[in-house]
């Protein structure tokens, strides 16, 4: 009987340190999300080499980087038709031309695409990105991972505060800074 | 665990069963097991028990708990240290309550470790060598012998007034 | 302890095993009821949840009010028990055997129940574990300086260490009755409980070593429990409450409140299954002689408090005290004085003392004084602090009411069962103090 | 239209997709970014679960918003007739924020609350939502633009075919500039009349002036160059011409400053808000003001102490001579020796100035009160000095309260046939004798351009909705020297349309109108007269570049000089005898303009609602201001409910017992007791103007406020008053302290030790700032604009009434008030936020480090971590911190007012003051990216920052330069409740009294 107790509680145990080594460290990737128009950044910024900030143009000097226009997109599909051929992604088969032609269609009723989000933070967290790029010059693939090998962004990290944390302990040159950096007020307001 | 074999005498009065040690012991018959139904002290001399070892589980239990709460409260601090009004980040005096604090809960926790440990309660009931009596209002006194001496030791029991004698693993 | 002479072992066993036996349709109707106000309760503290804390009666600036009260009242009553049945132990104090389980028990239970109102009061219920020291992705850790930590520490501990000490001195007696109990479900129940023992030399021994130091922590702890509770104002800077008597006068007023629930426990027990023999005029004389004598601490404690504010010349403290016996809440201010103070000294005429009726009565009032000692402290003194400004007054709301109704369901319930599932008295202390069968006494 | 998430709003919005791609003002667009909001929504628990949340790009991007970065815009308050400059912050395309211009002379930087709460206007979700029209059943019912218009259209064409032209009114408020100009044209044009109705016209301020003066205008009074300011019941503080001007100009002359500050002598029955700034507050017994003017006039020329001519002196002497100060005091119950001395000190003091005419005060004698008032400003030589008929104002052309009367009488005559509305609610604001709401049953049509539903509208056939100030183009003057530019800041929030537009549009359909108003929109009929402007004032400048600097500045501004006058033959004729009451009751029934809602127009807006009151403390209904005396002799307690009654009705509030009122003397607020008006004002609060006599100030014609006496009784009938502070003693707890002129200039009184004393701990070490502020008691108003300036800044929800009655008011920042009954009656305000304490209490009792004390000296809360155990307000000293008793919620569209960059907190965290930590976080930011130091007054926190007398200054303490260290150091400087050694941020620099005789 007391052994079956003792086992019982040996299990509990071992899980309850399970769990906590989890949430000490989970840093789960999520699957990419079913976007409206099947956009591959893999394509853009990886094959053709567009540079991130000449659609997310704000990263520099907003707290957000900013989601391209339409016009934006128009921009350049207005000459750029895209191949007429099948793309490969996940077992399904793609025609770059048919998503193009999504997108004019949404430009002509002048409607916006709504995205879905892939990289979330919390509302009581503010986090700038100007201030990580243009100051800190942190690369994007620090907490967005290698975008341009993916075609359907999907998130790398879990953007957890522990996460923001070991990173803000290890830019710190000295100990002021590292109070600096470790006041909760720096991310919560 | 090995089938034990010894006679088994059942008391009603606590100065027989005293008596019955004794003889018994002068026999030179080391090898006893008393049974009452509240603790005895007469009992325990007649049988010079020595000091029970709970103790030293306590001593343990409650330093590893000192110790526990000092690290615990220090370390912790010193991770993210966050200044409230002017305090120190280390600030004793208060630590000092979760010393005493864990002190305690460690100490008590390992003797009762130390309690179910040596006085061996582990087996869901008793089968051999037991009389429910003895949780109301009889004495008992179980010897473990050899096959050649049960007869002696039985005649010891009797003369000492034993209401009963039974025979285990014979 | 002439009538006692009647007693013996088998007597002993017999009578109190005999408490567990069937319960009666009053016990159901009560445990029934019971368990209806408990709903009630419950129902209240979820309706809290879902709307917010501003359902209770809070109003600015009276942040702690009902909750806060009812926390410390229980810890309060959890302290006598482990008063009898520790430091009386300790002083090997006789007249303790007969209740000192019934008191322990209700140690248990009313540390149960105080347990519950920290997080009851809490805004965000459901994020209490972050009071816990445990690791997390956050690499967040606790404030060891603040005086609610020392709370979750020293209730954790009292409960725990309580409870062991509850346990393990039932185990002989649990064996008692797994030894006469035939019905198999019970049998069952109690042969796992009684975790084998069978009362042999070498198990005596060690347990009485280690209830011997079971004791001996429980002492200090159950002082440093309600030390640290008083802390919980003490430390503050709030006039009425920033004040280093609390300590002493919490412990007292703790062991005194405790005192009267035993009483209040006890009685309707022993009249119920008829107990006369086991628990004696004698035993509740000792009672409410210590129950005199705390309340004495405590009244010295008014009355220090009063002299100090008036004598420091601080003007927030004699603000506070002055608004306690004249303001708004002076009514309940006075009640405390008439319950804690005035109704005890009864207890100074023998009659009263061995009347158990007058005590029964008495115990009731104490109960409903040291509540109220408690709601003033809290409440009075956060409506009338430092700033003139930002004084406000408080008024209760219903769900508070329910609440505080259920919390005492709950700590019932626990006792219900308890007198009938465990052996109320100790059956093995109690023939400890019987004398001995000796073959010279039936020669005699 | 896309949906926003929480914070934003899901309301479809005409015309947006329009805005988006065609023309229209692209920067103002809202913002399709989601996510962006996010800062407004709610704070969860430790991990919340992830919502799939869609992120929505622009079509177009607009020119010039960059999300995540906020944009101000100059533009003009209209939330009452001073016309202040504001700077509104827009935040991907959504105005939150408004403050005051410091380019604008007129309020330089601060506001009131009512400017702040313009906001609430502009969001108010009892809006109309577009153009309605009366149907058969005869309700109002929605419809289309163009369909509302030509509607109109049709009835002008009916009743000018009638050749009726003459019966068209259009009556507005006081709107100056091109709009005014524009609406005068129109209605000529068709043969109608254009009436200028304001509540708060103050005409017998023009007529004194015309009689004495022969100016028929009302000037600017220079307050900040006067030592000694002595007001008739004017009050300049709350609603009186221009508040904030006044505000400002108040406290550079009153404001302690090297050793002096000038005096303040209120007269009047009751001491309103303005009269707590006074240094003497003289209970005069009402209405008789007049001659307490002359009694001063007459002491004063009888010692010859006045500088005028002796052909003036003889003519003064001769209107003055039976005016002696002993028979003035037994007429005005005023001590003789206080008049002699008033009088010494008025003439000896220069420039000194005396001011009349406040609302409340406005006798049927007020015009002859006036002109004694000018007598006194004549001779004590502040004509031309301190009053200024070079700068007048606008406010002069409105109509008197006997032009509308007879307008009612016509209406009622039928002989109005259609009457356009705009921005004046006549059914509240006028007696209920008058009768014109029966009156506008006559009107065959009424056409209502109000965006709220108030008692008015609801009547009109048609309405058609105008945009609020804040969403259109538009100027507005309010004296001569300021034009002031009102420019949408963001595109309409519902499907509302300009005035201007509306009538220009329906002009091109009436023949004969097309011509004269061919303009397309408003917006370039705005540009024509401005091109007028320009060509008389900068006629080689180039256009263009003139209206856009003129758009950034917010408009222009001007110096212009006094002028000299003369004293006119007219005075001599003028008679003086006391003013009418009607009623046969005993005592005075005073309705006072309230400084929180005006004439009742702020009443809708949840944050006026919500502030309390300065010296009742009550919120969110009406009072009746009643003296312990009185009270005592009736049997009335706080709470009790008055019945008033005159012989036109009767109103029935609670009393409030209040020392600063005569006990002759009863007082009730106007504002409230609207009939509709939107879910805040509707049925609260009861509306005083309802029993008030069709009374009028004989000589002006304007309409005479206190002219009435009524019979008080109670009803038995008791409720708690909800106020928020019950106590008014502070105990002698020198809260709220207070030091004489004598002993600052002797040097000799107890100075406070500041400087960081013994302490067991070792001193707080701060890296780079410590944030700290001061404040100046001697500066304090108690006008409560800071207090709406941090709801808007800090996204503070508003409780409700019964909320507030359980002290559940969620204000971080609260002006306490206290009585003092030593030396006469006195009010002390005292701004009471949290101190950012050195050595704060509630830091070390949070289990959770929820609160701490963080490098830059600011006492940091970080509600998502908070659990809720309030510990940390019962350990506070100064009980300011505020906890969220449940989920608080903005209704649909009030949400799209929140701050991005705070946190809205949900139930069982606690809240406070962080000193806008976002504030001072944006500047440290932008001072990094320009890689220097933040300067000194660079970063100024919303309460500041709205304080019309500039009573708080923020800083770094850390820095030994920056203002607020050396006001820390100051001799009147002290800490609140220092002795327990909290340490505070805030240093409190004590009200500064003249010594009393």
């Amino acid at each position: 009987m007391k052994k079956l107790l003792k086992g019982c509680s040996g299990v509990l145990l071992l899980s309850l340190i399970f769990l906590g080594f989890y949430l000490y460290t989970a840093e789960s990737s999520t699957k990419a999300p079913e976007q409206p128009i099947f956009f591959s950044h893999k394509i853009h910024s990886g094959d053709n080499q567009i540079p991130c900030q000449y659609c997310h143009s704000y990263v520099t000097e907003s707290t957000m980087p900013g989601i391209p226009s339409m016009q934006k997109c128009m921009g350049c599909h207005t000459f750029i038709a895209g191949k007429d051929e099948e793309y490969k992604y996940d077992g399904k088969a793609i025609n770059i031309q048919k998503e193009i032609q999504k997108v004019k269609e949404y430009w002509d009723k002048k409607q916006p695409i709504s995205w879905i989000r892939v990289n979330y933070l919390p509302d009581f967290v503010y986090f700038t990105h100007k201030r990580h790029v243009l100051r800190e010059g942190i690369e994007c693939k620090t907490c967005h991972g290698e975008v341009e090998k993916m075609d359907v962004v999907q998130r790398v990290y879990r953007l957890q505060m522990g996460w923001c944390v070991s990173c803000h302990q290890e830019k710190a040159k000295d100990g002021d800074e590292l109070t600096k950096l470790k006041d909760c007020l720096t991310c919560h307001k | 665990m090995i089938k034990e074999q010894g006679v088994f005498g059942i008391f009603s009065y606590i100065d027989s069963t005293v008596q019955a040690i004794k003889k018994l012991r002068e026999a030179d018959f080391k090898n006893l097991r008393v049974f009452s139904p509240f603790p005895s002290h007469e009992i325990e001399e007649a049988l010079e028990r020595r000091e029970s070892i709970v103790r030293f589980f306590t001593l343990t239990g409650a330093t590893l708990g000192a110790l526990c709460g000092l690290t615990l409260t220090i370390l912790t601090s010193l991770d993210w240290p966050i200044r409230t009004s002017a305090k120190p980040i280390v600030s004793l005096p208060p630590f000092m309550i979760f010393v005493f604090e864990l002190t305690v809960l460690f100490g008590s926790l390992a003797t009762l470790l130390g309690l179910l440990i040596n006085s061996r309660l582990r087996r869901n009931a008793p089968r051999i060598m037991y009389d429910p009596r003895f949780s109301e209002d009889k004495f008992g006194i179980a010897v473990v012998c050899k096959i050649e001496d049960i007869r002696k030791v039985e005649e010891i029991l009797k003369l000492s007034g034993a209401d009963e004698i039974q025979f285990e693993g014979i | 302890m002439n009538q006692e002479s009647a007693l013996t072992y088998s007597k002993v066993n017999h009578d109190i095993i005999r408490m567990l036996d069937k319960p009666t349709v009053k016990w159901w109707s009560l445990f029934i009821f019971d368990l209806a106000v408990l709903a009630f309760g419950l129902f209240c503290f979820l309706y809290q949840v879902y709307t917010g804390l501003g359902v209770a009666g809070y109003r600015h600036p009276v942040f702690w009010a009902v909750y806060i009260t009812n926390f410390v009242f229980w810890v309060g009553i959890a302290h006598s028990g482990t008063l009898i049945s520790a430091i009386l132990y300790l002083f090997r104090a006789r007249f303790r055997m007969s209740i000192y389980r019934i008191s322990e028990a209700m140690t248990v239970f009313a540390v149960l129940t105080a347990g519950l109102f920290p997080i009851i009061h809490l805004g965000r219920p459901w994020s209490f574990y972050w009071l816990l020291p445990y690791p997390n992705q956050r690499e967040l850790w606790v404030n060891f300086r603040s005086p609610l930590l020392w709370d979750v520490f020293a209730v954790g501990t009292y409960l725990t260490v309580s409870s062991i000490f509850f346990f393990v001195g039932m185990i002989p007696d649990i064996a008692a009755i797994r030894d006469r109990v035939k019905e198999i479900p019970r049998k069952i129940i109690y042969t796992i409980l009684s975790l084998g023992w069978k009362g042999s030399t070498w198990e005596w021994g060690h347990y009485t070593r280690a209830y011997f130091y079971f004791a001996a922590f429980a002492t200090p702890l159950v002082i440093s429990v309600h030390s640290v509770v008083s802390w919980d104002f003490a430390m503050s800077n709030v006039p009425g409450w920033h004040s280093t008597i609390f300590p002493p006068y919490f412990v007292a007023g703790a062991i005194f409140s405790g005192l009267a629930m035993v009483i209040t426990l006890v009685v309707p027990i022993r009249k119920i299954f008829h107990l006369e023999q086991f628990i004696t005029i004698a035993n509740f004389e000792g009672m409410a002689k210590m129950i005199i004598l705390t309340s004495l601490i405590v009244t010295y404690a008014y009355v220090v408090e009063f002299f100090m504010a008036w004598y420091s010349g601080n003007p927030y403290e004699w603000g506070q005290f002055m608004y306690r016996a004249k303001g708004d809440y002076a009514l309940f201010y006075w009640i405390m004085i008439f319950c804690n103070s005035v109704v005890p000294l009864l207890l100074w005429f023998k009659k009263v003392r061995t009347n158990i009726k007058a005590l029964f009565i008495i115990s009731l009032f104490i109960n409903i004084g040291m509540w109220f000692e408690r709601f003033n402290i809290i409440v009075i003194s956060l409506s009338h602090d430092f700033e003139p400004g930002g004084w406000g007054l408080y008024r209760v709301s219903w769900v508070e009411l329910g609440v505080t109704a259920g919390s005492f369901a709950w700590f019932f319930m626990f006792f219900l069962l308890f007198i009938k599932i465990l052996p109320a008295l100790s059956i093995s202390e109690i023939k400890e103090i019987l004398p001995a069968p000796t073959r010279e006494a039936k020669a005699r | 239209m896309s949906e926003i998430k929480k914070g934003g709003s899901t309301k479809p919005v005409l015309s947006k997709g329009e805005g988006l791609i065609t023309g229209g003002i692209k920067r103002r667009d809202f913002l399709k970014i989601l996510g962006v909001v996010g800062g407004t929504a709610a704070i969860t628990g430790g991990c919340s679960p992830e919502p799939v949340e869609k992120i929505i790009p622009y079509v177009i991007p607009p020119d010039t918003i960059i999300p995540g970065i906020p944009k101000w815009y100059a533009s003009t308050c209209m939330e009452c007739p001073a016309g202040c400059g504001i700077l509104v912050k827009n935040r991907e395309g959504r105005a939150i924020k408004i403050e005051g211009n410091p380019l604008s002379p007129i309020n330089s930087g601060g506001t009131c609350a009512r400017g702040q709460a313009a906001l609430q206007g502009l969001y108010n979700p009892d809006r109309i939502g577009g153009p309605h029209t009366r149907n058969s059943s005869g309700r109002l019912e929605p419809t289309a633009w163009d369909e509302a218009e030509s509607i109109l259209v049709e009835k002008i064409k009916e009743i000018r075919s009638k050749g009726n032209g003459n019966k068209i009114v259009f009556l507005t408020n006081n709107i100056s500039g091109s709009l005014n100009r524009l609406i005068d044209d129109w209605v000529n044009a068709l043969g109608g009349r254009h009436i200028v109705y304001e509540t708060f016209s103050h005409e017998p301020l023009k007529e004194a002036n015309r009689i004495a003066f022969g100016i028929n205008k009302i000037p600017t009074y220079n307050i900040e160059k006067t030592k000694y300011l002595l007001s008739f019941g004017a009050d300049m503080l709350e609603t009186w011409l221009s508040p904030v001007q006044y505000a400002r100009k108040f406290s550079e002359m009153h404001g302690y400053k090297n050793k002096s500050m000038g005096k303040f002598v209120q007269v009047e029955p009751r001491l309103s808000l303005t009269g707590v700034s006074a240094d003497e507050w003289i209970a005069i017994r009402p209405g008789t003001e007049a001659f307490l003017a002359l009694g001063i006039a007459n002491a004063i020329l009888s010692e010859g102490a006045a500088s005028v001519t002796s052909g003036e002196a003889d003519k003064l002497n001769r209107l003055v001579k039976d005016y002696k100060p002993d028979v003035v005091s037994l007429i005005t119950e005023v001590p003789t020796e206080t008049i002699t001395r008033i009088a010494k000190e008025f003439v000896e003091s220069r420039p000194s100035l005396a001011l009349g005419g406040g609302a409340a005060n406005t006798s049927s004698k007020s015009t002859e009160t006036l002109v004694a008032i000018n007598i006194l400003n004549y001779i004590a030589g502040n004509v031309g000095d301190t009053v200024n008929f070079g700068d007048t104002l606008t406010l002069s052309n409105a109509n008197s309260f006997r032009e509308i009367a007879s307008l009612v009488d016509s209406m009622s005559k039928s002989e109005v046939e259609l009457l356009l509305i705009y921005n004046v609610n006549p059914s509240f604001t006028l007696p209920k004798t008058l009768r014109f709401d029966e009156a506008l049953k006559k009107v065959p049509f009424v056409v209502s351009f109000s965006s709220f539903m108030d008692e008015t509208t609801e009547q009109a056939n048609l309405v058609l909705p105008d945009h609020t100030t804040l969403e259109k183009w538009g100027d507005y003057t309010h004296q001569d020297s300021v034009y002031g530019v009102i420019q949408p800041i963001m595109d309409p929030v519902f499907n509302t349309k300009s005035i201007g537009d509306v009538i220009l549009s329906i002009s091109k359909k009436i023949e004969g109108l097309e011509s004269q108003f061919s303009s397309n929109t408003f917006y370039d009929y705005l540009r024509d007269s401005w091109r007028g402007i320009q060509t008389r004032l900068a006629p080689d400048k180039d256009f263009e570049a003139f209206w856009t600097d003129k758009v950034e500045r917010g408009g222009i501004y001007r110096e212009i000089a006094p002028i000299q006058v003369r004293l006119s033959q007219e005075v001599s004729t003028v008679s003086f005898s006391e003013p009418k009451f009607e009623g046969e009751g005993a005592i005075y029934f005073m309705a006072y303009p309230s400084y929180r809602y005006y004439d009742g127009r702020g009443a809708n807006k949840p944050w006026l609602q919500e502030l309390p009151d300065a010296i009742t403390t009550a919120v969110w209904d009406t009072w009746v201001e009643i003296n312990p005396e009185t009270a005592r002799k009736i049997g009335v307690r706080e709470g009790d409910f008055l019945s008033i009654e005159s012989p036109y009705g009767n109103i029935t509030t609670q009393a409030y017992i209040y020392k600063g009122i005569r006990p002759d003397t009863i007082a009730v607020p106007i504002g409230l007791g609207h009939k509709s008006y939107g879910r805040y004002a509707q049925n609260r609060g009861v509306n005083p103007i309802e029993i008030l006599p069709v009374l009028t100030d004989e000589a002006s014609g304007g309409f005479a406020w206190l002219s009435t006496k009524v019979n008080v009784s109670k009803t038995g009938k008791r409720e708690q008053l909800v106020k928020t502070q019950d106590s008014t003693s502070q105990e002698g707890r020198g809260i709220a302290q207070a030091i004489t002129l004598k002993e600052l200039e002797s040097g000799v009184h107890e100075q406070h030790e500041l400087g960081e004393k013994f302490d067991m701990y070792p001193p707080q070490k701060y890296i780079k700032h410590r944030w700290g502020m001061s404040i100046d008691l001697s500066k304090c108003i108690g006008c409560g604009a800071c207090v709406t300036a941090c709801y808007a800044e800090n996204n503070i929800p508003v409780v409700g009434k019964g909320q507030v009655a359980k002290r559940r008011e969620m204000s971080w920042i609260r002006i306490e008030r206290f009585y003092h009954e030593d030396n006469g009656f006195d009010i002390r305000f005292i701004p009471m936020l949290c101190q950012h304490c050195g050595n704060a209490p509630c830091e070390p009792v949070c289990p959770v480090y929820a609160t701490y004390h963080n490098h830059e000296g600011l006492n940091a809360m970080i509600y998502n971590r908070c659990v809720g155990t309030r510990y940390c307000s019962n350990n506070c000293t100064y009980k300011v911190r505020r906890f969220n008793w449940f989920t608080y919620n903005w209704p649909e569209p009030l949400n799209w007012q929140l701050n991005p960059d705070v946190s809205v907190r949900t139930k069982g965290v606690m809240e406070k003051c962080t000193f806008c930590v976002q504030r001072i976080r944006f500047g440290e930011d932008r001072a990094r990216d320009e890689g220097r130091n933040v300067r000194d007054g660079e970063i100024i926190p919303a309460c500041a920052q709205a304080c019309p007398t500039k009573v708080i200054v923020f800083g770094d303490l850390k820095d030994g330069e920056s203002t607020v260290s050396h006001l820390a150091k100051d001799e009147r400087g002290y800490r609140v409740l220092q002795e327990v050694n909290t340490q505070p941020a805030i240093t409190y620099l004590k009200k500064v009294t003249w010594d009393k005789a």
